[in-house]
């Protein structure tokens, strides 16, 4: 039949417990909080500054802070109030310190005014909306899409705007959008997929106007059946069928990483210490399109997310946050937390970051926030079993870095390319001897970061 | 270069009697060739496998140790600097011969089971490098002390090890063909891994460790 | 004075040679003293081993390898070194023949056997089975011969018995000659 | 030829310089905490065996023989290692400095190294022609490097072990050396 | 949810479960196949071997552990050397020197180096070449199955040179089904082959080293001019292949590192069995292996992700 494609995964992927609760849960607005912590620095590249002041009204959707630097996106203020204090944040993914306000409702939602081109809620006829796309430039899509503060969504939160300008030299021939999703528990791009898919798909047409590549696939893992069969019928309605390819993969962790889904899909290599655009092709991810599209279309900054909120807590729900809505709030909307749960994550289960902390907000990177029991488990010894080996997607040595990293030997890692490391936490996963090996990793990193100056 | 003439020319006259004994004890126990510096390992391990041996061997050691440190002692003064080491090993290995000469003549049996690690005395760092740190530097009497001391370290290290792995390997000690006991159940069974090669690694490791564990306990 | 033969650029390598030239004499000397010393050994213990064989041994000549007994003045029987590489290195075995070729017994001069193993091929329960043998008899047990091998110790047996009768066909050959 | 081979495959395995003959026990614990420096270390007593089995074969055979002055072997024996590893050093120095500074610190160690005096003492113990010297020597230098990097890697895992305080350096390596040399036992008997 | 409760972990945050003990005891069970065989065999005498062994592995290493202050983990890694040992011993061998081979193994080879996942050669291998080297006598002594001979008389194994049989046919039989002498647990290939296959269905161990173990050693005989089926079939091969040469610990990590290894050891034992003085050479063959794979896994690494592009580009 039609316009779907099936593929398998091009490398040894694990099978995790999928525990994909809200599948079925539609997205559901959350309330305006009273109060949101907005961070300076929610993106790759160099941190923002705020162009607002302590005591200044703020307006939904206004900016209130931006950056002079090109690998950057400026934020906006997510909730109308008044801009009260500034404090101090951890950065969780890099662990670093982070300057914060504080932005007090006033409980009234003013929005900065919004200029709309295109109603594709209400309109069935997309040839409007194509006309319009075709006529902006690129030069105009990708102002639109900084002002609007658009990263990565996936949650490596590289600024969008840079990625789709690749340096002349780079040809980019493949657009791959990543709707994989392959980290249990996580179903936000399932549902953004399900529920705007129109944006989604309008978002990606957009995108591929700024790089005309030649082949524009859509990545969906083979567990979202639902999602393939939904973006199957839009792209038939839309009239996209003759440049999308809609590619259903055999669900496997991690698919949804990008080496990993180029190697499936194109059975290119991303060098080592290479970049997807070193092989031509430059991968986006399902909620990055969708606010591209808004960003573009509506003009609407990038101040709301999907979020999932799941695990061992009575009511799990996909939840359309407002940025910097802390994560208490969050889950205080979903219910009584289980009794057992002793862990807060921010993110899936294999790489997420575990916190102690409810007040931490919801940036640009929060997909997920999972409520769990655990036991501490006890690190023992590397038997030397070489399971890690087996199953690194990366094709690395986990279980060297762990020992070296114990002693302190940093170098021996990098002659081992511990820099080609995607983190994806399989190695741990599947460590007879309970090694938090992408622990190891993490350090070993940052410190040959530190060392490097 | 300067260094080295300058304390060649120093002489101790005062309090030579009790710098003697000094010497002597710190070579037994402080600098302990075997075990605390782990110098000249190669005869510890092979002739090791009896006391006899070990005893053979230790006769040799200071022999040659004493000799070639009263030797070297002697003409420090007429040695010039750039032939030293030649002329050390030529005056070690004079008396290596020496002696191996005397004790095939005397001990033939010992003389055939020590083998080649008699004449590789010549080679043993404890001798060069007490004859290079020590002898060519000192006295006459202080570098003999210091020969019988160090070889008194050796003979204690050799006997230990030895005693060890004879007692283990046989179940039974002999010394020039006399036995000095033997163990009712272990003679019947005895233990030959540690008379073989892999055994004198064995013992020599497991000392070296319970050596350090002592110094770990008394907070060394 | 002193000094000056000191800094003399030649000095080094004279001073050198002189501690050699003083070696040598002395190593001389003592060889002189101690090798008659040796070789006087090295003949007082092929009698003993030839006596232990043939007790009754007044005299002996050697002729080429073969060592020719005398007893009273009259020709006994004959002893010839063999060698064989038996588990961890060479066996030497004295043996002796009686004026017929039979074995008149033999004796292990050197070996470096498992000790308590292998090495029990030294004692007499092991060498006595080899009285009176002659060379076809000379095999283990298990391939046809007269020979138990010592426990456990093929290997040493197997030398000592093989190195023990392709020596003394190699000797009884020669001699009938 | 078939003896050589037999005198070649015992020196490497069999009777191996470090784990049969405990020599050259020194540059075996000392330089074996780094492959590359192991490795250099190897070659270069290799080499200055081959030649000192060379020469002192051929002092032994055509000199203290044919004289009977054999008792004089080992004050010879050494004074021509010493000159020969100045030698060796003088011509690497010249010829190749990159091969000098792979091997340069090494070749004044070798001297001292009861292995080379060892292996030129056991060809003559053997009465061994200068080829057979050669080829005994050939392998005891590649046994000596063949052990040698086999501890060296050892010992790179071991610095990474867990084991008791005391243990650890040089009692660890002894038990090692042990255990190696037991395995080692498994080529009795095979010459 | 109270704060006090709240835990932090490193990524990621679940874990498969499939612990270090579990590896252990399915090994133990997989095990348990070529050990009934031994009791069957052997009888009585083989049970208290096996037990033994075990319980002076594992206590030693409980004292031990103790001495040094650290948690004693009941991983079962203590339970399968003591087994192992035991299944690679002879059948008739006095108990205090089982007892003695049992403590070698887990205080020298084993605790010295820093306990599991440190050891550089196989504890069991290393207490059985321990224990050949101080007892050969009783090491060569091996008791023929009684059931096949009512009184327990000694005889030949199969690889020493004095063993004689007359029919092929029942000779390969006897190898397959394990009535024959020899050690304990490494008479009965077909036992053996059932226990494999246990780890193969758990995927405890990598089918690379015996596979290519076995092949070489196959392949070696063939060149040698040897009874290939009988070479593979007799002596400890097959457990050694299946048991020994796959300890994680001992042996290479990377796919290839495990195809050089299981070669080596191949050469070896065909080497061993045909020009040294040891009538079996799967002992030995596997220890020197096992000293070569701290140098197999710094030179066997596997190729990164992307790497060879990377080459291509340079």
């Amino acid at each position: 039949m039609g316009i779907v494609v099936k593929k398998k995964s091009a490398f040894k992927g694990l099978l995790l417990p999928e525990n994909k609760i809200t599948a079925k849960k539609p997205i559901e607005n959350l309330p305006v909080p009273e109060k949101v912590i907005m961070p300076l620095q929610q993106s790759i590249g160099a941190p923002c500054e705020f162009i607002v002041n302590r005591g200044d009204t703020v307006k939904a959707g206004q900016k209130i802070a931006d950056s002079t630097s090109y690998v950057s996106a400026p934020i906006h203020a997510s909730i109308s109030g008044k801009v009260s204090k500034t404090i101090k944040v951890v950065n969780t993914v890099t662990s670093t310190i982070m300057d914060a306000v504080i932005i007090e409702s006033d409980g009234e939602d003013r929005w900065v005014e919004l200029k709309k081109l295109f109603d594709i809620k209400k309109s069935d006829d997309f040839s409007g909306l194509k006309k319009i796309v075709d006529s902006t430039g690129k030069k105009e899509i990708l102002k639109k899409i900084r002002e609007a503060g658009v990263v990565g969504l996936g949650g490596a939160t590289f600024p969008t705007h840079v990625k789709l300008n690749p340096p002349p030299d780079k040809k980019i021939d493949t657009l791959i959008l990543n709707g994989c999703e392959c980290e249990p528990f996580i179903t936000s791009d399932h549902r953004i997929m399900l529920e705007y898919g129109r944006q989604v798909l309008a978002g990606l047409y957009i995108i591929s106007r700024t790089i005309s590549p030649e082949n524009i696939y859509i990545a969906i893992e083979d567990n979202k059946e639902d999602a393939i069969r939904c973006l199957e019928e839009l792209i038939i309605k839309m009239g996209f069928s003759s440049i999308f390819k809609l590619v259903s993969l055999k669900s496997s962790y991690p698919m949804g990483a990008e080496k990993t889904l180029i190697k499936t899909i194109t059975g290119r290599s991303v060098p080592v210490g290479g970049l997807p655009m070193d092989v031509g092709v430059i991968v986006n991810n399902v909620a990055t399109s969708k606010s591209v599209y808004e960003a573009v279309i509506e003009s609407r900054p990038l101040v709301d997310k999907v979020v999932t909120v799941t695990g061992a807590i009575e009511n799990p729900k996909n939840l359309l946050a407002r940025l910097g809505t802390t994560i208490g709030y969050l889950i205080g909307e979903c219910g009584e937390v289980g009794s057992g749960a002793n862990y807060i994550i921010i993110g899936g289960p294999m790489m997420g970051i575990s916190i102690v902390d409810t007040d931490f907000p919801v940036t640009k990177g929060t997909n997920c926030i999972l409520v769990k029991e655990g036991r501490v488990q006890i690190e023992q010894n590397c038997i030397n079993c070489g399971r890690c080996v087996n199953i690194c997607p990366m094709k690395l040595m986990p279980l060297v870095y762990a020992r070296n990293v114990k002693r302190g030997n940093f170098e021996v890692c990098r002659e081992y390319y511990i820099e080609n490391c995607i983190e994806c936490g399989s190695c741990a996963y599947v460590c007879p001897a309970n090694i938090p090996i992408v622990g190891y990793i993490k350090t070993c990193k940052s410190t040959i970061a530190k060392n490097n100056g | 270069m300067d260094d080295y003439k300058n304390k060649s020319g120093c002489e101790i006259n005062k309090g030579n009697s009790r710098r003697f004994w000094k010497e002597l004890a710190k070579g037994v126990v402080i600098s302990n060739p075997v075990f605390i510096l782990t110098l000249g390992l190669c005869p510890v391990l092979a002739i090791t496998s009896s006391i006899t041996n070990a005893l053979g061997m230790s006769a040799g050691v200071i022999f040659v140790l004493l000799c070639s440190n009263i030797m070297i002692s002697s003409i420090r003064k007429a040695t010039p600097l750039m032939v030293r080491i030649p002329v050390f090993i030529v005056v070690i290995a004079t008396f290596v011969t020496i002696f191996s000469l005397l004790f095939e003549a005397y001990f033939p049996p010992l003389h055939k089971s020590l083998g080649i690690y008699l004449p590789l005395i010549v080679v043993n760092c404890i001798i060069l490098g007490r004859a290079e740190v020590f002898a060519s530097k000192n006295s006459v009497v202080l570098s003999a002390a210091d020969a019988l001391g160090i070889g008194f370290g050796f003979t204690i290290a050799l006997i230990m090890i030895s005693f060890l792995r004879e007692t283990l390997g046989t179940g039974s000690v002999e010394i020039f063909g006399r036995q000095l006991f033997k163990l009712p159940g272990l003679s019947v069974h005895p233990l030959t891994f540690f008379i073989s090669p892999p055994g004198a690694f064995l013992v020599i490791g497991i000392l070296l460790a319970l050596f350090r564990w002592i110094g770990v306990i008394r907070g060394e | 004075m002193r000094n000056k033969i000191l800094s003399n650029k030649a000095y080094p390598v004279v001073f050198l040679a002189v501690i050699v030239i003083v070696s040598v004499v002395l190593l001389m000397a003592v060889n002189s003293m101690t090798s008659p010393i040796v070789k006087n050994m090295q003949v007082e213990e092929i009698k003993n081993t030839l006596r232990s064989i043939f007790p009754e041994m007044s005299e002996y000549e050697v002729d080429d390898e073969v060592y020719i007994i005398y007893e009273d003045g009259e020709k006994a029987g004959y002893a010839f070194i063999a060698s064989g590489s038996g588990y961890s290195g060479n066996i030497d075995i004295m043996v002796g023949l009686d004026s017929g070729f039979g074995i008149k017994g033999i004796s292990i001069l050197s070996q470096t056997e498992t000790p308590g193993l292998g090495s029990m091929i030294t004692e007499s329960l092991f060498t006595d089975q080899f009285k009176g043998l002659s060379a076809s008899d000379i095999a283990l047990k298990s391939e046809g011969g007269k020979i138990d091998a010592v426990t456990g110790a093929t290997i040493s047996s197997r030398a000592v018995v093989n190195a023990v009768k392709e020596k003394m066909i190699e000797i009884i050959d020669s001699l009938e000659k | 030829m078939n003896n050589l081979l037999t005198i070649f495959i015992a020196m490497v395995i069999v009777n191996n310089m470090v784990l049969s003959k405990f020599l050259g026990l020194c540059p075996f614990f000392g330089v074996s905490k780094k492959l590359s420096n192991a490795f250099s270390m190897g070659i270069a007593v290799t080499l200055v065996m081959l030649i000192a089995s060379v020469s002192t074969s051929a002092i032994y055979n055509y000199i203290l023989v044919p004289y009977k002055v054999e008792f004089m072997n080992i004050v010879i024996y050494i004074l021509v290692i010493a000159s020969l590893v100045q030698i060796v050093e003088l011509i690497i120095k010249r010829t190749n400095i990159i091969l000098y500074n792979a091997l340069g610190i090494y070749l004044p160690l070798i001297t001292t190294n009861c292995a080379v005096l060892g292996i030129t003492l056991i060809n003559s113990a053997e009465n061994y022609s200068i080829l057979e010297s050669t080829v005994s020597a050939l392998g005891a230098g590649i046994g000596f490097t063949l052990v040698l990097i086999i501890m060296s890697g050892i010992r790179e895992k071991l610095d990474l072990a867990d084991s008791p305080k005391s243990m650890r350096g040089l009692p660890v390596a002894f038990l090692t050396a042990a255990l190696l040399a037991l395995a080692f036992i498994g080529f009795n008997g095979m010459v | 949810m109270e704060k006090d409760n709240i835990l932090i972990s490193h990524a990621p945050h679940i874990w498969r479960g499939f612990s270090t003990s579990k590896v252990m005891y399915i090994v133990v069970a997989a095990l348990l196949f070529p050990t009934a065989a031994g009791i069957y065999f052997f009888g009585y005498s083989a049970i208290y071997i096996i037990l033994a062994s075990i319980i002076t592995a594992v206590l030693t290493e409980f004292v031990i552990k103790k001495l040094r202050k650290k948690k004693f983990i009941m991983d079962g890694s203590a339970v399968i050397t003591g087994l192992l040992l035991a299944l690679i011993l002879p059948p008739g061998m006095p108990l205090w020197m089982v007892v003695l081979g049992a403590f070698f193994s887990i205080a020298v080879v084993k605790e010295a180096f820093g306990g599991l996942g440190y050891n550089i050669f196989n504890p069991a291998l290393a207490g059985r070449a321990f224990l050949s080297v101080c007892f050969p006598k009783e090491m060569t002594t091996w008791v023929l199955p009684p059931y096949f001979n009512y009184d327990a008389v000694t005889g030949a194994t199969p690889l020493s040179e004095s063993f004689v049989y007359t029919d092929k046919l029942s000779l390969y039989k006897d190898l397959f089904f394990g009535n024959i002498g020899g050690s304990l647990g490494e008479t009965s290939a077909m036992l053996i082959l059932i226990g494999a296959a246990v780890l193969f269905i758990f995927r405890i161990i990598d089918w690379k080293i015996p596979a290519f173990y076995i092949g070489t050693v196959a392949l070696g005989s063939l060149l040698m001019g040897k009874d290939v089926l009988f070479q593979v079939l007799a002596g400890g091969l097959m457990i050694g292949a299946f048991f020994m040469a796959t300890d994680y610990v001992t042996s290479p990590v990377t796919g290839n590192g495990r195809i050089i290894f299981g070669v080596g050891v191949g050469v070896l034992t065909v080497l061993i069995r045909n020009f040294s003085n040891m009538p079996e050479g799967v002992c030995f063959s596997i220890l020197i292996m096992n000293a070569f794979t701290p140098l197999i896994d710094k030179y066997v690494k596997v190729k990164p992700f992307g790497f060879q592009k990377k080459k291509k580009n340079a």
